[in-house]
Parts: C-alpha cells; sequence; structure tokens
C-alpha cells in the first residue's frame, strides 16, 4: 500500500537535498533527478491501482479533515498525476540537453515542478490547492526566464503578472468561500455550498474559475502563453503543455464538479472553452514560428477540453479527461521534437526546417504525435475529441458542435502544412542524428501514445469513475 | 451596511488592478501587484475578526478572534514576497537586456 | 484611453466584491459560525471549525499559541509547502541573477560608525530573531517572522559593509539542511504514526519552552530557513550593482 | 462610534491614500517608500484586528525586506517613470 504524501514528500527530498549534492557533482544531480522522477511515476501508478479500489484518503498530520489536510485520489486524479508523472520522467531525460549554467538551480525549479503539479491533482483541500498553485507557478516563473534572453524574460514577466493577477482571484474566492462556510476542506465545502447566499457563491465560483482559468490557459488570461512557451527552455516548453496546464484544468474541475456542482451554470464554462478553442486555433494557423504555433495549438486544445467540462455529461467529461491525458502526451512529444528542429535548423521558422524530420529517429514519433492532437482515429486524440462531440450532440448543443468540428479541421489544417514541410526532400545533408537524450524520450512518449490508442480499454476502465466524480466524489 | 474594513481592503484590491492595468512601467507594475495582495491580506483577517475579542493566545482569556484566517495570512505574505522578489529580478533582467522598464519601449522595439 | 478603461474595471471590480462583501457580517460571535461536517466518518460536528481548534488545540497540539498550532500541526502541509515557496524563490533569483565571471567592483566604504554600531547590533538582532522563532509556540512570532528578523540583520551587514558577501555555498547548505528536517519529520511521523507531519514527540507542559512536541523544531528549521533563503534573495539581488 | 471604529477608519483611509500616492508618484522610489508606509500601517490594523502574529509577520517581511529587496531593483534599474 502506498500513501499519496510520498508523491510529494520524496520529491521535495530530493529538491532539498540536491544543493548539497550539487556541489560536489553537477552531473549527479540531473541523474538524482531523473531517478526522482522515474520513482514519482512508478509509486504514482502503483497509487493508481490502488485508487481503482476505492478513493484514497490521506490524513496529514493525523487530524481529521476538515480539522487538518487531506489528499484525496480517486481514480482520475491518480491516472492524471500518473500521466503527469509519466511525462516529466521523459522530459527529465530529455533535460540533460540543457547546458546552460547554473544547472543545479534549474533541476531543482524543475522537480519543484513536477512536485507542484502533482499536488494540484491530489490534495482535497482549497488552501492547499493555492498553496501548491503557487509553488507550481513561482517555478514556471523561474523557468520561463531561464534562456535569460529578452524573449525568455518578456514571457516570464507576462507570466508573472497574469499569474499573480489570478492567484490574486483565487484567494480572494477562498475569502468569499471561507467567510460563509468557515471550512476549507474541499468535501465540508460541497456539502454545504448551498447554504451559502446565492451571490457570493456565483462570485466565489467566477473568482476561483478565473483564477484557475491562467494555468488552464482559459481565454481571457491566455495572453502569457505563447510568449513564455516560446522564451523558455525547449524541455520546459514541452513541461509547461504537460504539467501545469493538466494541473490548472483538473483544479478547475475540481472546483466545477467537486466543491460547487453547478447544473444551470455550466454554459458560461463552456462559452468560455469554446472561445478559447477559436482564440488558439486561429491564431495558430496564423503563425510562422514552430514553437509559437504548438502554443497557440495547445491553447486549443485546453480550450476543448475546458468545453467537455463544462458540456458537464459523463460522456463529455470522459472525452475531456481522454483529451487531457492525449494532449499531455501528444504535446510534450512534439514540443521535445521542435526543440530538436529548432537545433537542426538553427532558426524557429517552420519554412527553415524542411525535411529535418527525414531521420526515422524523430520522424515516426513526430508523426505519431501530430497525428494524435490532430485527433486521427488510431492514435490516443481521438478518442477525446469524440467523445466532447458525442456528449455535445446529446446535449442539444449543435451550433456549438459545429463551431467545434471548424476549428478542429483548422487545426488539421496547419498540422498538415508542418507535416508536410518537415518530411520534404531537400537538403538531406543538413539532416543530423539525434542523440540519446532526445529521441529516448521522444520514443517512450510515441509508444505509450500508440499503445493506448490501440488498446483503449484500461484508460476507458479508469475513465468509468466519471460518473461518480461529476457526482462530487473524489 | 457594508463594513469599512472590508470596503478599505476592496479599495487596495481595485487601486492594485488598476496599476496593474494602466501603468507601463514594470516596476511599477510590480508594486500593484503587491498592493492586491496586501488588500486581500487585510481582507482575510478582517473576515476573521471577532468583536470584543483577544488573540489566540491561551495566556489571555478569551474569547478569541479566528485564528485560521491568521494563519492562511502568514502564508500568503510569505508568498507575496517570494513573487515579488522573483518578479523584481526578472525586470531587472528585461533592465539588462533593453536598457528600459517601460513596457511600451520594451514591445516597440521588438516590433 | 487605456487610463480610462483601467479606472472603469477597477471600479467594476470594486462594485462587484463590495456587493458580495454586503452579506458577510463583520466581527460576529463565534458561535454564530456554522459547524463543520467530516466528509469521511460523514459526522457533522456541534461547533465551528474555529471554535474546535481554540476548544481543544492545546490539547491536541500541547501549543499555547492557536495560531502557530494551526500553522506548523493542523495545517503543517501547507507551511511546508510555503517554506517551498521560499525555496523556490531564492533558487529563481539567484538562477536569474547568475553571471559566469563575477566582476570585482569598487564600493565605498561607510563611515565608522556605522560599521561599528552594525557590528555591535548585529548579534542583537540575529539573538531576538532567534528569540521568536524559539518562542514561537508559546508567544506571537514564529519562523516567518523570526528567519526574517535574521535577514535584516544580515541586510544590516550588507548596508554597513559594502563588500560584505554571504557565501552563497553556505547559505544553500543551510537552507538544504533546514528543509531536510523538515521533510524528514514528517518521514518520521508517517513511519511511527502512519501520518505524515505527525507530532510525534510528548508535549510536556503547556507554557514550557520544551513543550508542543515538535513544533518547536520544526519552527527552528523554518527560522533558519527562512533567514538563510531571505539572506540568499538580499545577495543576489545586491550583486547585480554596478 | 467607539474608539477603534474611528481610529480604524482614520488608519484604512491613510492606507488607501498611500496606496494612491504609490499609484501616482513618478518618482519609484518615493512610490517604494509609499507602499512600505502602507504596509506598516496595515501591520498596525493586524494587530487592531487581534493577529499579533501576522503584524509581526507584514513588518518584517512586507514592510521591511520587500522595501530593501525592492529599493535594490530600483538602484540596479532606473528611478523615474517616464
Amino acid at each position: 500500500m502506498i500513501r499519496p504524501v510520498l508523491l510529494i514528500a520524496l520529491p521535495l527530498f530530493f529538491a532539498f537535498l540536491s544543493p548539497i549534492i550539487g556541489i560536489w557533482s553537477k552531473k549527479g544531480v540531473r541523474y538524482l533527478i531523473i531517478f526522482a522522477t522515474a520513482l514519482n511515476a512508478t509509486l504514482a501508478g502503483i497509487l493508481l491501482l490502488e485508487a481503482l479500489q476505492k478513493p484514497v484518503f490521506d490524513i496529514i498530520g493525523g487530524f481529521q479533515p476538515p480539522l487538518g489536510i487531506v489528499l484525496m485520489v480517486g481514480p482520475l486524479g491518480a491516472i492524471i498525476a500518473f500521466i503527469i508523472n509519466l511525462v516529466a520522467f521523459a522530459i527529465s531525460i530529455y533535460n540533460l540537453k540543457v547546458e546552460k549554467e547554473p544547472i543545479v538551480r534549474y533541476s531543482m525549479l524543475y522537480l519543484l515542478l513536477v512536485m507542484g503539479s502533482t499536488g494540484m491533482v491530489l490534495t482535497g483541500d482549497l488552501f492547499n490547492l493555492f498553496v501548491f498553485l503557487e509553488v507550481t507557478s513561482i517555478a514556471s516563473y523561474g523557468l520561463a526566464a531561464y534562456n535569460k534572453d529578452k524573449k525568455g524574460y518578456l514571457g516570464a514577466m507576462k507570466y508573472v503578472i497574469i499569474g499573480s493577477i489570478g492567484s490574486t482571484f483565487v484567494l480572494l474566492g477562498i475569502a468569499l468561500i471561507y467567510s460563509q462556510l468557515r471550512t476549507l476542506n474541499m468535501l465540508d465545502i460541497a456539502a454545504r455550498i448551498g447554504t451559502m447566499d446565492p451571490y457570493v457563491k456565483i462570485m466565489a465560483f467566477t473568482s476561483l474559475f478565473l483564477g484557475f482559468g491562467v494555468e488552464a490557459e482559459m481565454f481571457p488570461l491566455n495572453t502569457w502563453v505563447p510568449d513564455a512557451y516560446d522564451g523558455a527552455p525547449h524541455p520546459i516548453s514541452a513541461a509547461f503543455a504537460s504539467l501545469p496546464a493538466k494541473a490548472g484544468v483538473f483544479a478547475l474541475a475540481r472546483v466545477i464538479f467537486t466543491m460547487f456542482s453547478f447544473t444551470n451554470f455550466l454554459w458560461f464554462v463552456v462559452v468560455m472553452g469554446l472561445l478559447t478553442v477559436f482564440f488558439g486555433e486561429i491564431v495558430a494557423y496564423t503563425q510562422k514560428d514552430l514553437k509559437r504555433m504548438l502554443a497557440y495549438s495547445s491553447i486549443g486544445q485546453m480550450g476543448m477540453i475546458i468545453m467537455g467540462l463544462g458540456i458537464g455529461t459523463t460522456l463529455a467529461v470522459e472525452g475531456a479527461f481522454y483529451q487531457m491525458i492525449a494532449h499531455a502526451l501528444g504535446k510534450a512529444l512534439l514540443f521535445i521534437a521542435a526543440g530538436f528542429l529548432i537545433y537542426a535548423a538553427r532558426s524557429g521558422k517552420i519554412e527553415d526546417m524542411k525535411g529535418m524530420a527525414r531521420n526515422p529517429l524523430i520522424g515516426i514519433p513526430l508523426l505519431i504525435g501530430a497525428l494524435s492532437i490532430m485527433g486521427m482515429p488510431p492514435f490516443a486524440g481521438f478518442y477525446g475529441k469524440f467523445f466532447i462531440l458525442m456528449g455535445g450532440f446529446s446535449q442539444g448543443y449543435y451550433a456549438i458542435i459545429a463551431l467545434f468540428l471548424a476549428a478542429s479541421i483548422v487545426e488539421v489544417a496547419y498540422y498538415a502544412r508542418f507535416i508536410k514541410i518537415v518530411f520534404e526532400r531537400g537538403n538531406e545533408s543538413k539532416v543530423i542524428r539525434p542523440d540519446a537524450a532526445t529521441y529516448v524520450p521522444l520514443i517512450i512518449l510515441a509508444i505509450i501514445i500508440v499503445v493506448i490508442g490501440v488498446y483503449p480499454k484500461p484508460i476507458l476502465t479508469v475513465l468509468q469513475h466519471v460518473g461518480t466524480f461529476i457526482a462530487g466524489g473524489a | 451596511m457594508i463594513q469599512y474594513y472590508y470596503l478599505g481592503s476592496i479599495a487596495l484590491i481595485a487601486i492594485g488592478m488598476y496599476i496593474v492595468i494602466a501603468k507601463r512601467n514594470l516596476i511599477k507594475i510590480i508594486l500593484g501587484l503587491d498592493i492586491m495582495d496586501t488588500g486581500v491580506n487585510l481582507l482575510f483577517i478582517s473576515i476573521g475578526y471577532v468583536k470584543n475579542a483577544t488573540a489566540p493566545i491561551e495566556n489571555v482569556p478569551g474569547p478569541y478572534v479566528d485564528p485560521i484566517p491568521q494563519a492562511l495570512v502568514l502564508t500568503a505574505i510569505v508568498i507575496g514576497v517570494s513573487v515579488m522578489a522573483l518578479a523584481l529580478s526578472i525586470a531587472i533582467g528585461i533592465y539588462k537586456k533593453t536598457g528600459t522598464l517601460e513596457l511600451d519601449e520594451i514591445l516597440g522595439v521588438k516590433k | 484611453m487605456k487610463k480610462a478603461l483601467a479606472i472603469v474595471l477597477a471600479i467594476l471590480i470594486f462594485i462587484v466584491f463590495a456587493l458580495a462583501f454586503v452579506k458577510i457580517p463583520f466581527g460576529e460571535k463565534m458561535s454564530t459560525y456554522p459547524h463543520y461536517y467530516n466528509p469521511i466518518t460523514n459526522q457533522t460536528s456541534n461547533m465551528s471549525l474555529p471554535q474546535h481548534y481554540l476548544t481543544y488545540g492545546k490539547n491536541d497540539t500541547g501549543a499555547t499559541n492557536m495560531v502557530t498550532a494551526i500553522v506548523v500541526d493542523y495545517r503543517g502541509f501547507d507551511t511546508l509547502g510555503e517554506v517551498t515557496v521560499l525555496f523556490l524563490a531564492s533558487t529563481g533569483v539567484g538562477s536569474l541573477m547568475y553571471v559566469e565571471n563575477k566582476v570585482k567592483k569598487k564600493v565605498r566604504r561607510s563611515n565608522a560608525v556605522v560599521e561599528t554600531g552594525s557590528k555591535l547590533l548585529f548579534g542583537f538582532i540575529i539573538l531576538f530573531g532567534a528569540y521568536i522563532f524559539i518562542h514561537g509556540h508559546l508567544t506571537p512570532g514564529g519562523g516567518f517572522p523570526g528567519g526574517a528578523v535574521i535577514a535584516s540583520a544580515f541586510l544590516l551587514l550588507y548596508l554597513a559593509y559594502p563588500k560584505f558577501h554571504a557565501k552563497h555555498e553556505k547559505l544553500s547548505v543551510s537552507e538544504s539542511i533546514a528543509g531536510l528536517t523538515f521533510v524528514i519529520v514528517g518521514l518520521i511521523g508517517l513511519i511511527i504514526a502512519g501520518y505524515f507531519l505527525y507530532n510525534f514527540l510528548p508535549f510536556g507542559l503547556p507554557t514550557y519552552l520544551f513543550s508542543a512536541g515538535v513544533i518547536p523544531l520544526i519552527y527552528v528549521a523554518i527560522g533558519v530557513k527562512v533567514g538563510s533563503e531571505l539572506t540568499a534573495i538580499v545577495d543576489s539581488m545586491m550583486g547585480v550593482r554596478e | 462610534m467607539d474608539l477603534f471604529t474611528i481610529v480604524s477608519i482614520i488608519l484604512i483611509i491613510i492606507t488607501v491614500i498611500t496606496a494612491i500616492i504609490a499609484a501616482e508618484m513618478k518618482d519609484l522610489l518615493s512610490a517604494a517608500i509609499a507602499l512600505g508606509i502602507m504596509s506598516l500601517i496595515v501591520s498596525i490594523l493586524f494587530y487592531m484586528l487581534q493577529a499579533p502574529d501576522v503584524a509581526i509577520t507584514e513588518a518584517a517581511i512586507g514592510a521591511a525586506l520587500s522595501m530593501a529587496v525592492v529599493i535594490f531593483a530600483i538602484r540596479s534599474t532606473e528611478r523615474w517613470e517616464k
């Protein structure tokens, strides 16, 4: 039996340990980080098996909730935590490519980013969620500016400003809830949410929704996304798309379903999601820069997830979670590949990358990732989009479905254009062989994408628990 | 009637928000974020206040005020100063690269 | 134009939240607070959460300062996260302010009065900071203000001796050791009692210095950690002067 | 109105005014000092609201150290807002 708290305590332990190790060996710290994320992924996998039997509650400090803090891990939280740690493990291998000093500090920030995102998913306490949100975002600020060039600084600055406004809103929402219910435990809040004044309740919901929307890349609050992704080191762009973003959208799901269990206010979520999809996909189509295109595409995909949550039927939420998993895997893969392509072409422009992916070690995973993100049938991304569509259909959101499909077509269009360019014949002489730190994570991620696409039964088994999640369970 | 403490703290939050949106100087914006933080902290503490009560320390007789918001605000203050220090060091980095702190000039150069 | 928009938005936020806070009473008696509900045992309690802390806090944790009891014991996990946030900030500032080749800068000496005065004061300030965090479970104060006071002692040195530089490696080692202490105390609790951050030491007599189990231990760790982190932040920020 | 109310209202008004001064000052150093004064007054307010722990922390961290950090930052960049 495994305690969820280990997923947080062990990375912390390793992070606090690494400055001491860093005095002797910088290389040692980098391998320590790989080891820590691998250990975490394993533990998260075991935790997932346990959570499938029944939700795991880990009481911290020995005080019953709501007196103390409790970690609340249902099957859905466990699978998101597992995917986050798995992707984090893959990216930590790619981290070996980062050469810029101070590398020990970089490794610590990265490990704590993973820890913060995991904590956001596992916790069952509202204020604790805020603390982990801050851990995640402060680690992200530091990493976004790590390149110490103008692009990186500007992206990080935007991220800091918008992120701080978001966290102020989260705190305001917590203050509103606390002032009426005098509790911070999510399930306690859920049990007594009906006794809140309706106006205060809606204000609290909006504050929390906007606050977590920053990390979830929701529409009016996502202007930081392209700049921060563009300016960050390549592994960090990959990590941003799959760790804090997924943790943020899971926090949104917690707010919507676990705490507030709204049914008549969900159209608001759908509209926000749809706006996000449109903003992301259409701007992505106009981008010439690879990382910016992927960043905008990430916004579009996050919009689809938020929409799926907003439609609110079992099928649509299942789709949203499937999409979260597929997007975390696929986007991380594409960003790692993008890092290689930019390195090979010595330019961030897509048109300079002619034929750069003709090496099978890069090309095949890249193709798999892109097809999965586009939502092509045999790969992981297909089920997510399909379920969201079917869910919307059953609710009669026909206009929204049409718009959603249109956005998906735009997405297919620009990915097809990108694939065509990178596989085109031409300057074969310039194609270089990737080294192990690049292709190993790519292959790991590609294999997972294919496996859960071809054989989705395990994921679907986990997602059967969506019904209890929507009803307010763990 | 709305309480003056609440009004004051919401006013601080609104002033901070105004600075962040209207001002174009990076350090000014960071100061604005700090004002917003302070406003939220004051709001939290005033939520926990109980009339004619004392601080929640057992040496003095009760009734006591609500201790939870105080614990939360302790956390929030430290988080606020952490964000501020990091934001300032990013601003210094921007200054080193561009020689200015004005957002308009920085973004204007980029065009 | 942008200014007008910002003013309108600020006023809008003010009104919207003011309307929400009209509904929230100020300074009401604690007996009017809603009672809490335990989601695991499915029971509604007969008192509110703050009332529970104030009534049973001394028995549950052994501390006489309830804020400390909540910060370190009931919600100790938050505090661990918070310490991590500060650690991240000092790491982040350090990594952003990192320069490959440190150039020696010419600095002016400050005058003799300032130098001697700060030398005299330094010890006292450190002592005061240590007092604040060691007595955190008995009197107001605790690891965070205590650490900040210690950092301000170093700040004084930085101002009085422009050449003064705290060794970054030493700072990060003390940071690490304090952080590791916190995590290890938590893990020992997990091993002994099955709860992370469990207060496994005997509580002793309330109001005595050695009471409240692990709380003083954790607060000392937090104090050292906060002190060295804030000093590291100040040091990194000072490093950029020319 | 009792003394608590009167003193609180006066202090809150001063807090808001210092915040506005901090917003409108072109001299960043003065703005930072105004912010430090605001933090100090807020810490008095915390003390009046029976939160001594928070008051100490706000005075030590919010007023003293964060001001020091801001002033260092201003010293290594520029002092005047355009």
